[in-house]
């Protein structure tokens, strides 16, 4: 195991034994709905499934056909205040 | 008399020497070896500051890609039931 | 003061003032490095520092650590050269 992948561990160990884990994923969630994201996704589907015909997609194909989407459309804000939620609770709980 | 103070001299020029090349080497082994300590401690200490915020920055992409793999595929899944359902009650 | 004591003084002194103790240190901090001295104190550092931790290791303990090895690689053909430098200065210096 290479040092990275042991501090990457040692970080997820951190977060997920505190519960931390869950609460970033539910603040990242409510940041997306706040945000508009979500709405603008389902849109992108219900188009998806429009274009395609309903009789054509699987949910795995439009789960990988929405997903780069879906990555783009997460603001650079969000990402940065998750990174320094993260970074405060490591520095708070460093050991 | 002259050769007895000639050789005299020159054995403490001899014990002289071996003492102050002792000092200089242990002055400079003393200095460097300081110096080295100091910035290697340094250097591990700024590795790992930055193997720290390389890290967490990963775990956040990954925190962020998990999420969002979990509720892309949940999304899909009510559209599709609705989508569904709106056209099962439409034959009917 | 004895007579040796005043003769160790006055060369002392005029070791100071002639530059010549500060080039000493200087020509053997060069041999240091170039002989692979340094390169072998940093490895046995990061040596030291990898099993102990960083974090259960300060300057103190790495010098206390590394000092004996140091003192025993110094070559003793570096010691040579200086104790060499040093006679020529003084047969020149101190008759």
């Amino acid at each position: 195991m290479s040092k990275d992948s042991r501090m990457r561990a040692t970080i997820n160990q951190k977060l997920t034994e505190m519960g931390e884990r869950d609460r970033l994923k539910e603040l990242l969630r409510a940041k997306l709905t706040e945000c508009g994201w979500k709405d603008q996704m389902k849109a992108h589907c219900k188009e998806v499934i429009k274009e395609k015909g309903l009789e054509h997609v699987t949910v795995e194909d439009l789960v990988v056909e929405i997903t780069p989407k879906g990555r783009a459309l997460v603001p650079d804000s969000v990402k940065k205040e998750l990174l320094h939620r993260i970074r405060a609770f490591l520095s708070q709980h460093a050991t | 008399e002259e050769a007895r103070r000639k050789q005299e001299h020159e054995a403490f020029l001899t014990q002289f020497s071996f003492s102050f090349c002792t000092e200089i080497i242990y002055e400079v082994l003393d200095e460097t070896i300081k110096e080295t300590c100091t910035s290697e401690i340094q250097q591990s200490v700024n590795e790992k500051a930055e193997r720290v915020a390389k890290c967490t920055e990963q775990v956040c992409t990954s925190l962020v890609e998990e999420t969002l793999k979990a509720d892309i595929a949940l999304m899909v899944e009510e559209i599709l039931d609705v989508e569904l359902q709106r056209i099962h009650n439409y034959i009917k």
